[in-house]
């Protein structure tokens, strides 16, 4: 028996199907979840994949946070079952306050593709634990409202509790994928709640899993076998 | 200092899909009783001198010009008291 | 206000209408009286004017445009060919791919975002119609001088409308094109183009059979976007108490498209249409007519069914109104009630607003009466077609003869240095990431290859790794030099950015932009380019599927270049064979090839 | 039927990108004299009912958990007279 993640579409979800064959890819059983069911389908884990839920109309997340799907979702994240938010995904998460913040407009205004380079601040997280702290990792960015944004001392309260799991690595030259694209404070690109089974980030790693499509690379196999070990040992 | 304010919406005939999505969500958050929504953009501009006819009238022009395509939005000017 | 009903058309014979001002010549009105055997209803008349136009009926272009047909080389791939909304070509293992480049010129120089982003809602709309899931975009563009205030204007806007509406849909834009030319200053070219894939079995038609069949219009509701002239019917003719306020330009809802997207599919796949067309320019008199004369009976519509946004519509403007997102289907009557409910599953509204009958006349009534009697043929196919005089340009000699070879040539190497950082430099050479970075390639899971790559390519079957490559090309200084050759320029040149992936070229889209058909100098570099395109499209066995032309581009008497923009599709049987641009690994050789 | 119009803007202390891009577009079109520009959102709403004590409670309500995000965005509720 492998592990069953389900993965949620909204109306307007985009890489609902990528994020499943990324699943499929790592070993795990993809298990498609509709927004207007609040059943889990017991599922062990659950992904919130990117797009343009609602077409961003509002605000990015705005309108699907207050879907059936999420009502169980919440429940479900605060019972300590693994939950990714990619993108789209993410901006659900903090207009759900499963995670602190919002995300804004990007600083330049534009939406912005490229191979964005992360720096991974934590291992300690379901879906991080394939990777090793301080690991620089290679995945496609893509949004245009993916500037993140928080209170001083929320920012603080993330440091100091180890809870940014991913920076943009800003270090090197900007044409091969480094520095903030998008204007986040202290260059967050990704973080977790407390208790470490919600992720959220704006890179998309289920974009990167196979080495002939995309850039080539496959950095982000490890977010899916990362909570796949966790559940089959569990 | 003063404060103007610039509201643009698009046309009442033209297509608003962002308003049309927030009211469509009403019903499932428990709201009901709101036949229609519009969503436009508010520019509240902080003006250094006096707002006085001349500088409103520029304002207007602004507004027609750069912060309003009139194709398919109206504007509206006026004075934050 | 009286209805115009065919009843009233008969009994008043002599009552004036509007035809000048719906754009129709003298002759043509006289050519629907005669077809009617009386006058036109007002809403008839809606009908005639709008599928009658240049940009419903090709009039100036069919005559040369069959060369197309005629010269067709022998090919097994071509499963659908030109005429209907995209053609498709069968890329092995039971897969088709269809695919179509069209304009949306002048809608996104007087609203850069909002007609790019329709442009691209348009022929995304073309390729769901043909039963296929639409898989990548590609946006072949034409912009005035760079440092132009205007192109700082209408730039920015037609990328961000290319990129906010196809980033939304969730389709990866792999490939297009940006050049800088004072010809296109007030009139810069937004082509957009979209490839779909399905199975054979998936494929669907703009047809209407079955009588007893339902006619389903669903998506957006009808507003009264772009109806100017129908405006002017409503408010002169009939009722001079309406508003008279109709928008020329429509604003895109890429999130409805996407839910037409997805519920269309998946009435697809569950075999529930029958007939299918999507609502472009002329929006509902193009669909009826379209689906009742490809079909095999005629066709009933309740106008008064149609879902409305703006409720002072009149039944002329409903006709003509050009809302963006609606797609019209046939379905048997069994399978209506499943297909509403994969409607409502996607929150897309769905209504039945007619249905299929026996006989071949196309009938549309409103408030109970008849306002539409027409042979429905006679409106989508048999419209007036020129053969429009043409002749070589006076200037063209003089144009030849002005070479490059009396250009200064460097003689020192600080010189040639100088030349070479100009033209690396110069906008049209210069990277075009600025652009690109806008656009999400990566959606979908399945890009082989985008930008800055010359072609794009895409994985279709991820068991065999089958794909599909595609590139754009033209070039509209060459065209005018010699329109012949400068089209199998573009057509060449898109062919070797195809190969050059591993890729087999198989078929060909085309975007025809050019000047006035009613100047003969333009309409020689039109006949010219086109007798240019069949040739080459002859000799190197790749088929022309369908396309669009895109005639008065325009300012005053100055015409732009004649830009002819050619598609090559190209297929590989397996994407990990693949040639990518870069350099490969230390030590390979580096070849040229050719002449 | 009335229109309740609900005013959203960035908080003061966040950066509105979108607001300086105006700001800055000012000189090279001959503006000058406008020390700050912030770009919000304008929502229109028709109301059914009586725009009574009650419904303005509702409409506050679905503003803070709605149409504004509290954690980046002030609003304020009007009735349109
Ligand atoms: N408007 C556009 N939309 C999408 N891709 C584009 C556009 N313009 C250029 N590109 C892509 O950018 C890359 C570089 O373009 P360009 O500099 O024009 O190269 P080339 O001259 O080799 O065609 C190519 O992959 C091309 O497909």
């Amino acid at each position: 028996m492998t592990a069953r993640i389900g993965v949620v579409t909204f109306p307007g979800t985009l890489d609902d199907r990528d994020t499943q064959r990324a699943v499929r890819v790592a070993g795990a059983e993809a298990v498609p979840l509709w927004h207007r069911d609040k059943d889990l389908k017991q599922v062990d884990a659950v992904v919130l994949p990117g797009g343009f839920s609602y077409g961003d109309y509002l605000r990015a997340g705005a309108i699907s946070r207050f879907s059936p799907v999420m009502g169980s979702i919440i429940e479900q994240a605060r019972a300590g079952m693994p939950v990714l938010g990619i993108c789209n995904g993410f901006q659900v998460l903090t207009e759900a306050h499963l995670l602190p913040g919002a995300m804004l407009r990007n600083t330049d205004l534009h939406f912005v593709c490229r191979d964005q380079k992360l720096r991974v601040e934590t291992s300690g997280t379901a879906w991080t634990a394939d990777y090793a702290a301080g690991q620089e990792i290679s995945i496609p960015l893509k949004n245009i409202d993916g500037r993140y944004t928080a209170d001083e001392h929320v920012l603080d309260e993330l440091e100091a509790e180890g809870r940014v799991v991913f920076r943009y690595a800003v270090e090197g030259e900007a044409a091969d994928g480094y520095g903030n694209p998008n204007g986040s404070l202290r260059d967050i690109a990704g973080i977790t709640n407390a208790a470490g089974n919600v992720v959220g980030l704006m890179p998309h790693p289920e974009h990167a899993v196979e080495s002939l499509i995309g850039t080539g690379r496959t950095d982000g196999l490890g977010f899916f076998t990362s909570v796949l070990k966790k559940l089959v040992d569990a | 200092m003063a404060r103007v304010v610039v509201d643009v919406m698009l046309k009442p005939e033209i297509l608003d899909p962002q308003g049309q999505a927030v009211q469509r969500a009403l019903p499932r958050l428990g709201f009901d009783g709101i036949s229609d929504v519009r969503q436009g953009k508010r520019f509240e501009l902080e003006v250094d001198g006096p707002v006085d006819d001349a500088a409103l009238a520029r304002i207007r022009e602004l507004a027609e010009t750069f912060l309003a395509n009139t194709v398919i939005e109206d504007f509206n000017v006026k004075v934050e008291s | 206000m009286t209805l115009d009903t065919v009843g009233h058309a008969e009994q008043t014979p002599d009552v004036e209408l509007p035809w000048k001002a719906l754009g129709l010549k003298e002759d043509e009105y006289q050519r629907v009286r005669e077809i009617l055997g009386r006058r036109p209803t007002g809403a008839e008349l809606a009908m005639y004017s709008v599928m009658w136009s240049e940009h419903c009926s090709y009039k100036s272009s069919k005559v040369h445009l069959k060369q197309f047909g005629a010269k067709a080389p022998q090919t097994d791939a071509l499963l659908v060919g030109i005429g209907e909304n995209a053609g498709v070509v069968d890329v092995g293992e039971g897969y088709a791919v269809t695919f179509k480049v069209e304009s949306h010129n002048h809608p996104s120089y007087v609203e850069p975002y909002q007609g790019a982003a329709t442009g691209v809602g348009g022929i995304v709309r073309d390729i769901i119609a043909m039963g296929a899931r639409p898989v990548a975009v590609v946006d072949p563009l034409r912009m005035g001088a760079a440092d132009h205030p205007d192109t700082k204007r209408v730039l920015p806007g037609v990328v961000a409308g290319i990129g906010g509406y196809g980033n939304c849909l969730g389709l990866p834009n792999i490939g297009g094109e940006l050049v800088f030319d004072a010809c296109y200053q007030g009139n810069p070219l937004v082509n957009a183009g979209a490839i779909g894939v399905m199975r054979h079995e998936d494929i669907h038609l703009a047809k209407a059979s079955g009588a007893g069949n339902k006619v389903i219009l669903y998506g957006a509701r009808t507003g009264g976007d772009g109806i100017g002239g129908a405006s002017i019917l409503a408010s002169e003719t009939f009722d001079a108490t309406k508003p008279s306020k109709r928008p020329a330009v429509q604003v895109g809802d890429p999130f409805q498209e996407k839910l037409l997207i997805e519920c269309t599919l998946e009435a697809f796949a569950e075999k529930l249409v029958v007939g299918i067309q999507d609502l472009g320019a002329a929006g509902l008199s193009c669909a009826t007519s379209e689906l009742a004369s490809n079909g095999s009976g005629g066709m009933r519509v309740e106008l008064d069914d149609v879902p409305l946004r703006d409720s002072t519509l009149s039944p002329e403007e409903i006709l003509m109104s050009e809302s963006q997102e609606r797609m019209c289907a046939v379905v048997e009557p069994a399978k209506v009630e499943r297909f509403l409910a994969i409607c409502e599953k996607w929150d897309v509204i769905a209504t039945v607003v007619g249905e299929v009958t026996d006989g071949n006349r196309l009938e549309i009534f409103w408030h109970g009466e008849k306002i539409v009697d027409v042979d429905p043929r006679t409106v989508a196919h048999e419209g007036p077609t020129y053969d429009r005089p043409y002749a070589r340009p006076s200037w063209q000699d003089a144009l030849q003869a002005d070479d490059a070879n009396r250009l200064p040539r460097p003689d020192t190497g600080d010189e040639l240095r100088a030349q070479a950082l100009r033209v690396l430099s110069s906008p049209n050479v210069a990277s075009k990431a600025w652009v690109t970075d806008q656009y999400d390639r990566f959606v979908q899971g399945n890009t082989v290859l985008a930008q800055p790559e010359d072609a794009g390519m895409i994985r279709v079957n991820e068991e065999t790794g089958l794909g599909v490559a595609i590139a754009t090309d033209g070039n509209g200084r060459y065209t005018k030099l010699d329109p012949y050759t400068g089209a199998q320029l573009a057509l060449a040149e898109a062919y070797r950015n195809v190969a050059a992936t591993g890729a087999k070229p198989l078929a060909i889209s085309d975007c025809l932009n050019f000047g006035s058909p009613e100047d003969p100098d333009v309409m020689w570099q039109f006949v010219e380019a086109v007798r240019g395109l069949a040739d080459g499209c002859l000799q190197l066995g790749t088929p022309v599927t369908g396309g669009n032309v895109s005639l008065y581009n325009q300012t005053g008497e100055a015409a732009i270049h004649p830009t002819p923009v050619v598609a090559v599709l190209g297929v590989i049987d397996d994407v990990a064979r693949r040639t990518p641009m870069a350099f490969g690994d230390e030590g390979h050789l580096l070849y040229l090839l050719g002449e």
